[in-house]
């Protein structure tokens, strides 16, 4: 599996944010993503993801499932986590297992994996910051989607959650995955590097 | 010239440019004759003078229905080929469609109260058309009120397709509901019934319309054209500024291919 | 021409549709005007489109 | 399928628990029936006249009411990204979300129609009637309304704006309910040809409805 | 004083974007009266007597489909937090942000009133009457509903409340406005009575919304 | 100044998140809260900001402004950035300046003091998360208050806006103010620690 973007141009709002753009990772690699405030780290995965139509060029995933595109194999971690209060932790991540097609026995657990099975019956609407972002990473896990574009992850993670999440990104890696993470910060595992400057 | 050379908007502006005035001179022709025409027709035996009232109200009538076609072609540009002239040539035609849906609603109603002893009636026809009118109105109110040009341009295309229901419901109004208003008598199956003497002013009225339609866009457009223009090249300023002042990160690049403004 | 019993319908729609049609053709030359007026303003204060050619070459 | 029936349920869920939208709706239904006697006056008859005229636009009207969030909550809170990027084709996920906010919203005005017919003056069979223009009309109002619903998403806008765009569409919708209510009442014409355009209306709008905000929405994301 | 002017500045500012600024509150209150014929049927008679009502109703919709966000908006942005802790009394404050709702979504009705009183056939005074109850009424319903907005942000379940709350409070106001209109147009009884209660209702709500509202969010916040 | 926590309590949902705290900071310190996710740091910060009420125990303000309480000489940087998308970077801004009552001439200071000031007219929406956060840092120099309460306030900033804040809040502190901070990531100036753990 390789994913790689050609020649990606990007507008939003009227005015460019990056021309001209190459990557490209292949299954088991990861790429950070990292630049200054406002380089356009966001609006490159979002344009994997498929949700930003970009002005020019394409971004291809070569060797995935033939029927599916390529953003109905991704799964975007962004800075909005999609949670709803009014449902309890399990129910938001059952509906999103259910409604984007994880395996259906495996909720409990993958709360557990992230250490929030305490909290499953809690309204999500209870949840702190790092709490959120936890149930956020279950449901990455509970999709099982091959490619993982993942913005800033890390940001509200205490340091066990950390640790915890560059072992599941290296699992994924394992298991032939690819992940373009965006980030400040050093991810914790190895990584090729796309350096946006914002254009000067 | 093909529509692809028409996507530049320079090419575009250029062209508008040369043909306008022929436009203009031809519409104030064909206006005068056309009115000499229906101030010479003879009275209707039933309708008295009042059916020169005719000469005006269905050319405009017919225009409200023609310019929200031309609002749809467009908004099949916008959504599907994407063309960097449909967003501009839908905005445009908005208003003007609109008058004509309002002079058409407001002829009809002067014509009504003598013909019917009413100024309005809620029937099929009349009240479509004032839907019609009420979309019209939307629709500017959302380019308006939308500052972003492209974001604008897809709400709008998708509304305009939609409301493009409203046109078959207007013009079969009259088959379909037992109506006040009177049937085609033009453009109907088995052709127009209508006497020469009437149907010659009134199509030369018609085409007269038309021809003022198409000069007014083709001017509104190009208006649109230069707002665009001088929108992008505001933002350019701006990012002039920041240059200066060397700060921070992201494109300071004005530019947008996709809008009209760069080209 | 006589226009009957009912001149004053008959007037009032043709100066309506006159006064509309008037409005709309002075709306569209104004705007034409500060559109154009804006540009210059703008071209003067040294702000170019990138193709480097102003829409006064245009013309 | 079963993706489908899970955002319903979810939708549903959300608005049971959080109330807001469908019980104002309702509330609001209420108030209009309510208000009408006072401004109408004590003419018992021309109230039970007025009656399905006043319960189409209360459900019209409430309608409207809530449908302006159905796309934006989720838009703000980033579920939409997900929703868009789902193995689920995006029109029937739309529809999918109509039909929740139907049931949430619509049906409990037509379940509370038949305490409002009492109020209204209204016999058995009239109320009988309107009730059931209701349950083939309102649908056509979800429907219709999730398409500025989406627009909402795609221009960044919302109340009263949207109230704009969608009231015309509506509008033969309010037409034929009322006029196939009234037929039924009264009327000298037949119940069968304004209903069946109100059916007719009904699945037009289901058909329009979800492709236009399903494209509405793709092109309005960023 | 001048931190009150810039909270309503900027309340008034947003809706204006956001909601398209009062043309479409004119152009919402436009849609909404075409609408009425539609329902009612084309009896110019009933039209002028349910006028008053009709614009009653509008007022009520068009001040409703908004003010459920009034508090929830700023709350879910943090916007809350920081009025609760600036130096302005949260009383003052809450009386800012309703101001500024009613001059976006209220004002902009009752200057339209005159040309809509036109379509619903209503004479010049009777179109001043409901003109005039209007501007004494439809504060009420934007100071009575403040108090369902603040509930809705401290129970996180609570639009329910809003619900319930809102709208029974909402219906003496109605009630008054159209009867004041009424008097004004037709009617026996005098148009001082009613239109005098209703400037009380509203006086009322000037004091307890405020109040209500700031204790609530108070109390609330979490 | 002072500002002291003495036996404070919260309880949230009905569950009780921590009982029996004690801090305390003086002019010019910096106290780091620091604690795993779920712990109770925003909850502590929420209680000194007088948005949650504390179940036990009280916060006071020593030698601070007199007929001021202590919420209305503090400032709360949370998670969620009161900025209004439909209104301009420099509006809002400038609305919190008004409203809060900083100084009427340095709006347009501040944002150049966070490298934002080129982008003082797009509106809000535009901006990416680092520039939001910018933005709310812009918020808190404008309005002026000796108190600053900061939740995890480095996150989404890249490199240079971290080294920048790390200035901003060494001026603070310089000036006589207090900083209460939770945080995962060390803050880079001398601080007095606070560390919660969370009912196990
Ligand atoms: C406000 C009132 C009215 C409105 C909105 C209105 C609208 C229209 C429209 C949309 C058409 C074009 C229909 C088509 O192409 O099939 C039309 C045509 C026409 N209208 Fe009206 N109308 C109004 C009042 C009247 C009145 C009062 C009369 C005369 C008694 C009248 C006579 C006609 C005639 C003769 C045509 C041409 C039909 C044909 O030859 O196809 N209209 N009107
Ligand atoms: N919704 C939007 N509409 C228009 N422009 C936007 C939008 N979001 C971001 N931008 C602009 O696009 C540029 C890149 O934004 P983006 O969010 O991709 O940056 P980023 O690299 O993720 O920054 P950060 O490190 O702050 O997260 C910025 O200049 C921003 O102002
Ligand atoms: N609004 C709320 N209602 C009820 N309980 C809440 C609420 N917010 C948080 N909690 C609970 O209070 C506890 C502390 O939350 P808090 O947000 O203070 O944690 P935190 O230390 O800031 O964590 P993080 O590092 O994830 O930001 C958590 O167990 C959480 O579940
Ligand atoms: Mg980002
Ligand atoms: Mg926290």
């Amino acid at each position: 599996m390789r994913l790689s973007g050609r020649n990606l141009k990007c507008v939003r709002g009227g005015r460019e944010v990056f021309s001209g753009l190459e990557f490209s990772a292949s299954s088991g690699e990861a790429l950070a993503v990292t630049g200054p405030n406002g380089a356009g780290k966001t609006s490159l995965l979002r344009v994997v993801a498929g949700l930003l139509v970009p002005a020019d060029g394409a971004v291809a995933l070569e060797g995935g499932e033939a029927e599916l595109s390529l953003s109905e194999q991704a799964h975007y971690l962004g800075h909005r986590d999609a949670l709803k209060p009014a449902l309890s932790v399990l129910e938001n991540l059952s509906f999103w297992r259910e409604f984007l097609g994880g395996r259906p026995e495996d909720a409990g657990q993958c709360l557990a994996s992230v250490a929030l099975d305490h909290a499953a019956h809690l309204p999500a609407a209870y949840l702190s910051a790092g709490q959120r972002r936890r149930l956020s990473i279950a449901r990455l896990l509970s999709v099982r989607r091959p490619v993982w574009l993942l913005d800033e992850p890390t940001s509200a993670l205490d340091a066990a959650g950390q640790d915890l999440f560059v072992r599941l990104m290296r699992d994924h890696l394992g298991g032939g995955g690819i992940i373009v993470a965006a980030t400040h910060l050093p991810l914790g595992i190895e990584t090729r590097n796309l350096r946006m400057e914002g254009a000067k | 010239m093909t529509l692809t050379d028409l996507a530049n908007p320079t090419r575009f502006l250029a062209l508008t440019t040369r043909i306008l005035p022929w436009l203009a001179g031809a519409t104030t022709v064909l206006l005068a004759i056309g009115l000499y025409q229906s101030a010479m027709a003879p009275d209707d035996y039933q309708q008295g003078a009042t059916v020169k009232i005719m000469f005006i109200h269905v050319p405009n009538a017919w225009l409200s229905m023609f310019v929200w076609g031309v609002m749809s072609v467009a908004a099949l540009g916008t959504l599907v080929w994407r063309h960097p002239l449909a967003d501009v040539a839908a905005k445009a035609a908005a208003p003007i469609g609109a008058a004509f849906t309002f002079l058409a609603l407001v002829t009809g109603s002067l014509w009504g109260r003598p013909m019917w002893g009413t100024y309005w009636e809620w029937d099929a026809r009349l009240t479509s058309v004032l839907i019609l009118f009420l979309m019209y109105l939307g629709l500017i109110a959302l380019w308006r009120s939308v500052e972003d040009p492209s974001r604008a341009a897809r709400a709008a295309a998708i509304l305009t397709l939609v409301g493009a229901i409203n046109i078959p419901i207007i013009k079969f109004s009259v088959d379909w509901w037992n109506t006040l208003h009177q049937p085609a008598s033009v453009f109907r199956m088995g052709g127009p019934t209508l006497d020469k003497a009437f149907l010659w002013p009134l199509l030369v009225m018609a085409l007269a319309f038309s021809l003022l339609f198409i000069t007014l866009h083709l001017a509104a457009m190009r208006n649109e054209i230069l707002r665009r223009r001088v929108r992008s090249l505001q933002m350019m300023q701006a990012s002039r500024v920041a240059f200066s002042s060397e700060v921070g990160a992201g494109s300071r690049d004005g530019h947008a291919s996709n809008e009209i403004g760069a080209a | 021409m006589s226009l009957g019993p009912y001149a004053s319908f008959i007037v009032t729609s043709y100066a309506l549709v006159a006064a509309v049609v008037v409005l709309l053709i002075v709306w569209i030359i104004a705007d034409y005007r500060r559109q154009q007026a804006r540009l210059q303003e703008l071209e003067a204060s040294g702000v170019t489109r990138r193709s480097g050619r102003s829409t006064v070459d245009v013309r | 399928m079963s993706t489908l029936a899970a955002l319903i349920r979810r939708d549903v869920r959300i608005a049971l628990r959080v109330g807001g939208g469908a019980l104002i709706g309702v509330l609001f239904f209420l108030t209009v029936t309510v208000l009408m006697p006072f401004a109408v006056g004590p003419d018992l008859a021309l109230l039970s006249r007025l009656g399905p005229a006043i319960l189409w636009l209360g459900a019209l009207l409430a309608s409207l009411l809530t449908l302006d969030r159905l796309f934006t909550a989720d838009h703000e809170d980033g579920s939409l990204d997900l929703i868009v990027m789902s193995r689920t084709p995006l029109e029937l996920a739309c529809a999918a979300k109509a039909l929740a906010h139907w049931l949430a919203a619509g049906l409990p005005l037509i379940i509370a129609t038949p305490a409002l017919g009492l109020l209204l003056n209204l016999d058995g069979a009239a109320t009988f009637a309107v009730a059931l223009t209701l349950l083939a009309g309102t649908p056509a109002l979800t429907f219709t309304g999730m398409i500025g619903a989406a627009l909402a998403v795609t221009m960044h806008r919302g109340g009263l704006l949207l109230a704009v765009l969608v009231l015309p569409l509506s509008i033969p919708v309010l037409i034929f309910g009322v006029a196939a209510s009234q037929a039924a009442i009264s009327g000298p014409l037949s119940f069968g040809t304004p209903f069946s355009i109100l059916c007719a209306l009904s699945l037009i709008s289901f058909v329009i409805g979800p492709f236009a905000a399903a494209a509405s929405l793709r092109h309005g994301l960023d």
